[in-house]
């Protein structure tokens, strides 16, 4: 039995959350009953991932193959366990813990009754479920029904919010997000119609032997997929669709959206370009190159929308943009130092993000106030709160102590080794405006004068989650250890050649 | 007029992108070859061992329920996930108030 | 609505359609169509059913119990037929390796796991189709 | 070039296809939009046919014509009509 | 060690502890606070003295995957020194400034705090340890700029914050080209860059002095400290006079030192341009200080000049020019921190902050305005104070260096810092006020007492040279 | 030039595809109602629906359905097929959600239009 468990451990993590998901509908009426199931599930796939990623760490044989349904691999679909699939899960199962005993304390101003409750958890859980297969999966098709479970489900969990604002957000991002993954199945296509294939390894053997032969078709793929995955993970000029629905979706939700479901997209974008393209193949293409461009105008280009921005959940949206610039520039240095960084901003901002997002809801739920400057002296009235804030800005910004710079500080290595100056002058313009777009907050909520009003902090379960996330950006700038080596182990692995 | 501006804009665009993918549609094997990459030791498995593996006629079948069934499953949640999402969308707490 | 007609003609033909809509289920793997289509099929004579008797007639039918039930563990159908490979100690969702009897080929009985995995996706997707149309149909 | 009749009707089918879809992004009228949109899931599900994929085209036939158009109608019971 | 542990770390835990402390328990918050300035003084002395005298105290570690270490050198200890006694004092001065005012808690805690950055700054052992208490030193001390909350104040909080974050960017990336070159970030094993000399190295060097000029309030970048003279005196003595300039100043010469090396800065292009960039900001900094009215603005500019004395010590990259920067650090801050103490006296006495409204002052507060002049003769560079030592060998390093013009135009400096404040003395003594107030009272005992014994420590200093040359010394053979 | 027609009618459904993927993305884009968005879509959806499968069948190929066939028939491939299956239901999926969301803006804001909703702004209320 406990063999059993441990060999098909990467199933489990997959379907754990699925499966309570299926069941959650029909206990819809039990609120606690709910709440408790989503909890345990999160905590055993915690453990489960704990487990797992200290076999990826020390045992030698990695990466582990999982062969779904007994099926050898161009037949069936297979699961990689390595190094990048198992930070993955890490990053989801640290973001989602927190993020669901946050929504314990208080969804019914958002979302609404109990059964409406429950639907957000199912969507919740599904979400958790797709991510983690995103993280394992091995193989092409697999990964756009995938992305398409992803999208719905964000897309479901922004139209929780009972007001019509979040249904227009959602209808935009659901046709644009739809458009995106038109993109990635017109993407993948392309691969199959020249290689055959579709599991990772096998097309990528193959596109590196017939590339030559028909290299629109492989520009055409590149460009479908880096489009796709763009516009799902908010690429600078195609992010119109974020700030609306990240902004008004229900705050447990707008957290996992920016923390985790942006970050699976791009996880997925990545295994696409260095598995299936391979390193040859990019810098053939010079895609490289048009990832750190892309990477740098996003940063610059996100950070000032998020400083013109009046409203607090707006600014951190548009944030978001800049963020995920980091990422792309990170990709496109193909080296392990930038590539490693990259990984660790992406599991970095994936917290510091969402304790962002979970500390501003709180302050908006107090305050009923939407906009910067009514928050005027609430770090008097709401303390923890407020310093989780202040934490999770002093990470984004790339303070020492605090996991953003460990991820900054390997990007800058990185973009050193890749020999050009402009990422770095970016990447440091990127942290002072940063700087420049949450410090008022903080400014804001300590320095001024508090209204005598009753604001208080939030209850018991939301304290405790925000404490915890504040906790683990602290961990990870102290002691990023075994989460620094997983990431540099994935980038080594990404950037074998073939 | 802004409208048109950039109407006009997407429509140059997208022409643009029209003849990039001509110039990739021109590269592709040549349709309905059975010599093309398509066709190569992965279908030929599901010909000659489908009956076998898994003892279904319908080789769509065997691939959508056993080869890949693992895709199937996600397939069935995609569904699911789209019957709550609507659910959630449509039933909120107003229309249940002053619905009827 | 309170025509005659189509009502007397819609209680012939409905159980027919529905009928149909399982045998297209049950015969996924022998012959054309599969869960998914005869899925539809089946949800759709019971949308007919509720559109000409009217939306209570068809919820009273198949009460919203029942489609959430079905909807859900209809799903978990389908992931607990995977957990059968993991009992008898071969990976998820095995099939023949999971020492299923396959049956004889081109009878209903074929296939091993495959016809049941395929009923239960046919009953969930009826379901999800129910579920739909009724939801956008209460809402005028 | 060596056409056989099977691909003469799969070119008139397609040409049908980029007809209908070209009068659904010029149509005013949403429920003729969506009845051409009938149209062309019914063609598709025909090219399907004519592609060897009769899973596809059964699929293709009760999802689009029956659930998209169908569902599309029972929106238009509540909105308006016109663009 | 221990004591290392202990000076650096007892301001922080002072800071939360005063923090804890209700708002109303002034007395107690008082006697907390001198407590915790006093052990972090003391235990800062216990250590200097053991690393003039050659031993070496390191704590050293991993932080976020990047070496980390505490390792204070004899120029550190000097900073050290000059920082945790300095703010012994102010500690002393801000209990009678601070008497009645609101948000005491909010005060001392960020007080506090910051003495544990600076001395960060000051024992850092290697670039990473350098930036990360210069970034949070920022961070600490931005809470005392805006302490006022008035519109002026936060616009001067906010002008800092971004001056400060762009400054610790470009030190950022000059940190990981550093890294990247030569492979090393500690400051004990010599200068890292030493052998690699490259194209890129001038502009480098330009990035670590931009960096940190920011703060050591080189003539473009110092437009924030004017503007943070909106904070309460005992701050604007303290902070923008000695802690965060000087933390700017340090960094400058860790860059010159210890990070590229002197040799290594003889060899490159830019040594024809560094000192005139501080030459222009001494006379630039002097000349527009004598256009201020208001009297802590005048204070602010005459400081940017006088900080580029010591960067100027510094560029002239010979021996005797780092012996005059060091005296001037140790012998300025003194004067300079006497002259805020006695600005803030006479505002909070008599309410006049502006330099034409001074006259007669000097009838009313004779003790301040004798210890203004004294410290303002230091500025001139007169004998008997200290000042004059440094200046002197300022001086002597300049011509050593071949370039006699500097020497020049330090005197000329002196000369236009007589001009500036010396009309100002003459009037507050001679003319009549017609306002009327006493140097009595607790309050003004608690704020006159560190400004008189500053005074004398600078006379004292002045007169025997000899005692604090042993640090200098200690400083130079480090170096050379 | 006459040698890239040559090629293009050879692979006339691919043409089509793109063709049809282009005036499903000019939809998508130009036009602000709600319900052409999502016809537009759907185009697209199906415009790569049939890439799949126009790469996995073979002139004069066979159904893949062994009735009574024997193995060494050219059969065409069935993985698209499969694939496309698992398309379809997910274009579906989106359909349903997209119509649910139309409903949903219909009732607050009384149009179908997504640049007059857009004009609307915030002082819809709940």
């Amino acid at each position: 039995m406990i063999s059993a468990i441990s060999t098909n451990l990467p199933v489990f993590i997959i379907i754990a959350p699925l499966f309570v998901a299926f069941v959650l509908p029909t206990l819809a009426k039990r609120k606690r009953l709910v709440e408790n199931l989503v909890l345990s599930v999160e905590v055993l796939m915690l453990l489960g991932i704990c487990y797992l990623a200290s076999i990826v760490l020390f045992r030698k044989d990695i990466p582990i193959i999982y062969q779904m349904g007994g099926w050898p691999a161009p037949w069936g679909i297979e699961l990689k366990v390595g190094s990048l699939g198992t930070f993955f899960l890490l990053t989801i199962a640290i973001v989602s813990l927190p993020v669901a005993l946050f929504a314990r304390g208080n969804l019914t101003h958002e979302v609404g009754g109990k059964e409406r409750i429950a639907r957000f958890y199912v969507l919740y859980l599904l979400l958790v479920g797709a991510l983690a297969g995103m993280a394992l999966t091995n193989d092409l098709f697999n990964v756009y029904v995938l992305v398409e479970v992803a999208t719905l489900s964000c897309c479901g969990l922004v139209s929780a919010r009972n007001h019509p604002r979040a249904a227009k957000a959602t209808f935009t991002y659901l046709i644009l997000a739809t458009l995106g993954s038109c993109l990635v199945m017109g993407g993948i296509g392309f691969i199959y119609i020249i290689t055959g294939h579709l599991n990772m390894e096998f097309a990528s053997r193959e596109l590196s032997i017939i590339w030559q032969n028909n290299p629109r078709v492989v520009w055409m793929a590149f460009s479908f997929m880096l489009v796709g995955f763009g516009v799902k993970s908010a690429l600078f000029p195609l992010h119109v669709w974020l700030p609306d629905a990240h902004s008004v979706a229900p705050s447990p939700a707008s957290a996992i959206l920016s923390g985790l479901a942006v970050k699976g997209y791009i996880i997925c974008l990545l295994k696409v370009l260095y598995n299936v393209f391979g390193q040859t193949l990019m810098q053939a293409y010079s895609v490289h190159k048009i990832l750190v461009l892309v990477g740098m105008v996003a940063i610059i280009a996100g950070s000032i929308s998020a400083l013109t921005q009046k409203e607090l959940k707006r600014r951190l949206a548009f944030s978001t943009v800049a963020q995920v610039g980091y990422i792309f520039l990170g990709f496109g240095l193909l080296n392990t130092r930038g590539l490693a960084g990259a990984l660790f901003y992406l599991a970095s901002h994936a917290v510091i993000k969402s304790t962002l997002f979970l500390s501003a809801a709180a302050m908006q739920t107090a305050t009923g106030k939407k906009e910067i400057k009514d928050l005027s002296g609430i770090g008097r009235k709401m303390p923890i709160t407020a310093a989780a804030f202040t934490v999770s800005s002093l990470g984004l910004t790339g303070i020492p102590l605090f996991s953003g710079f460990v991820g900054k500080w390997n990007l800058l290595q990185g973009s050193m080794e890749s020999g050009s100056i402009l990422p770095i002058s970016v990447i440091i313009a990127g942290s002072v405006l940063c700087g420049a777009y949450l410090f008022p907050v903080i400014r804001i909520a300590y320095f001024e004068t508090a209204p005598e009003k009753d604001w208080k902090d939030p209850n018991l379960p939301q304290k405790l989650a925000l404490i915890l996330l504040s906790a683990v950006i602290v961990v990870l700038g102290v002691v990023p250890g075994p989460f620094l080596e997983l990431a540099n182990r994935a980038a080594a692995e990404l950037l074998v050649l073939r | 007029m802004r409208k048109r501006i950039r109407n006009l804009f997407i429509l140059i665009l997208i022409i643009m992108a029209v003849y990039g993918i001509i110039l990739a549609v021109v590269e592709l094997p040549p349709y309905g070859m059975p010599d093309n990459p398509v066709h190569n030791e992965v279908s030929e498995r599901y010909f000659n061992d489908a009956l076998e593996d898994t003892g279904v006629l319908n080789m769509v079948t065997s691939i959508v329920l056993d080869y890949r069934a693992y895709d199937t499953m996600f397939e069935t949640i995609v569904l699911f996930t789209a019957a709550l999402a609507v659910v959630i969308t449509i039933k909120t707490s107003k229309s249940k108030e002053n619905g009827k | 609505m309170k025509d005659f007609i189509l009502k007397r003609m819609a209680s012939i033909i409905l159980p027919f359609i529905c009928i149909y809509g399982f045998y297209v289920i049950l015969h996924g793997h022998v012959s054309p169509g599969g869960s998914f289509a005869g899925g539809i099929i089946v949800g759709l004579s019971f949308i007919a059913y509720s559109t000409i008797y009217g939306i209570e007639k068809g919820r009273k039918k198949l009460p919203e119990k029942v489609l959430v039930a079905a909807e859900s563990y209809g799903t978990l159908w389908y992931g607990i037929m995977g957990l059968v490979g993991i009992i008898k100690g071969v990976p998820f969702l095995a099939n023949k390796l999971a020492g299923v009897d396959l049956g004889v080929p081109g009878t209903l009985n074929s296939g091993g796991l495959i016809s049941f995995i395929g009923f239960g996706v046919g009953i969930r997707v009826a379901s999800t189709m129910v579920t739909l149309f009724f939801t956008m149909m209460e809402e005028e | 070039m060596n056409f056989v009749a099977a691909d003469y009707w799969i070119m008139f089918l397609l040409l049908i296809l980029i007809i209908t879809s070209l009068a659904m992004y010029f149509i005013k009228d949403l429920l003729h939009a969506v009845i051409v949109y009938g149209a062309y899931t019914l063609t598709m599900a025909l090219i399907w046919l004519q592609m060897n994929t009769p899973d596809l085209a059964i699929t293709e036939a009760a999802a689009g014509i029956c659930m998209t158009v169908l569902m599309m109608i029972v929106v238009f019971r509540t909105s308006r009509r016109e663009e | 060690m221990l004591s290392l542990v202990i000076a650096l770390f007892s301001g922080a835990v002072g800071g939360l502890v005063v923090a804890m402390i209700p708002e109303t328990k002034n007395r107690l918050r008082n006697y907390i606070v001198l407590l915790f300035a006093a052990s972090s003084a003391f235990f800062t002395w216990h250590t200097a003295l053991k690393v003039f005298a050659g031993e070496r105290v390191r704590v050293a570690g991993e932080l976020g995957g990047l070496a980390f270490s505490i390792d204070p050198d004899p120029l550190g200890a000097v900073f050290g020194l000059i920082a945790s006694t300095l703010w012994l004092f102010t500690a002393v001065y801000s209990f009678g400034y601070m008497a009645g005012k609101h948000k005491q808690r909010t005060f001392f805690t960020f007080f506090l705090m910051s003495l544990t950055m600076t001395l960060g700054v000051a024992f850092s052992g290697n670039l990473v340890a350098l930036y990360l208490f210069y970034e949070l030193l920022t961070f600490a001390t931005y809470p005392l700029v805006i302490h006022e909350r008035s519109a002026e104040a936060m616009k001067a909080g906010t002008k800092y914050i971004l001056y400060s974050l762009s400054g610790a960017g470009a030190i950022l990336i000059a940190i990981i080209f550093t890294y990247a070159w030569s492979g090393k970030l500690d400051f004990s094993s010599g200068p890292m860059l030493a052998n690699s000399l490259g194209p890129g190295l001038n502009w480098l060097l330009m990035l670590f002095i931009g960096g940190f000029g920011v703060k050591a309030a080189i003539m473009p970048l110092h437009r924030w400290l004017p503007a943070a003279m909106a904070a309460p005196t005992p701050v604007s003595a303290l902070l923008h006079a000695v802690a965060v300039v000087y933390s700017g100043v340090y960094g400058i010469l860790r860059t010159v030192y210890s990070v590229f090396g002197h040799e290594l800065i003889g060899q490159l292009e830019i040594r024809y341009i560094l000192p005139w960039t501080a030459a222009i900001t001494i006379v630039a900094g002097i000349v527009i200080a004598a256009r201020q009215d208001v009297l802590k603005r005048r204070l602010a500019y005459q400081t940017v000049s006088h900080l580029s004395y010591i960067l100027l010590g510094a560029f002239t990259l010979n021996a005797w020019g780092l012996a005059g920067a060091i005296f001037h650090m140790i012998s300025y801050s003194t004067l300079k921190i006497t002259l805020f103490f006695c600005a803030g006296i006479i505002s909070e006495q008599t309410g006049v902050i502006k330099v034409s409204k001074i006259g007669g002052i000097g009838r009313l507060l004779p003790k301040t305005m004798a210890a203004f002049s004294i410290a303002t003769m230091g500025m001139i560079g007169m004998l008997p104070l200290n000042t004059f030592w440094g200046k002197y060998y300022l001086m002597k390093g300049s011509v050593e260096a071949g370039k006699w013009p500097l020497a020049v135009v330090l005197i000329i400096s002196g000369i236009l810092n007589a001009i500036c404040f010396v009309p100002a003395i003459v009037n507050a003594f001679n003319r009549v006020s017609t306002k009327t107030c006493e140097e009595k009272g607790s309050r003004v005992s608690l704020m006159l007492a560190p400004t008189l014994a500053l005074v004398m420590i600078a006379l004292f200093i002045g007169l025997m040279p000899g005692i604090i040359w042993p640090g200098v010394e200690a400083v130079v053979n480090w170096f050379y | 030039m006459s040698e890239v027609i040559k090629k293009l009618i050879i692979n006339y459904p691919y043409f089509a595809a793109f063709i049809l993927f282009a005036i499903g993305a000019l939809t998508v884009l130009t036009r602000s109602n709600l319900f052409k968005k999502l016809i537009g879509i759907n185009i697209m959806e199906s415009a790569v629906f049939l890439m799949f499968v126009a790469a996995g069948n073979i002139r004069g190929g066979y159904v893949p359905i062994l009735n009574g066939n024997n193995p060494q028939t050219l059969f065409i491939n069935p993985l698209p097929s499969a694939l496309m299956l698992t398309g379809i239901v997910v274009s579906v999926s989106v359909t349903a959600f997209a119509l649910a969301l139309i409903l949903r803006l219909y009732r607050s804001y009384g149009t179908t239009d997504l640049r007059r909703i857009y004009k609307m702004g915030n002082e819809v209320s709940e």
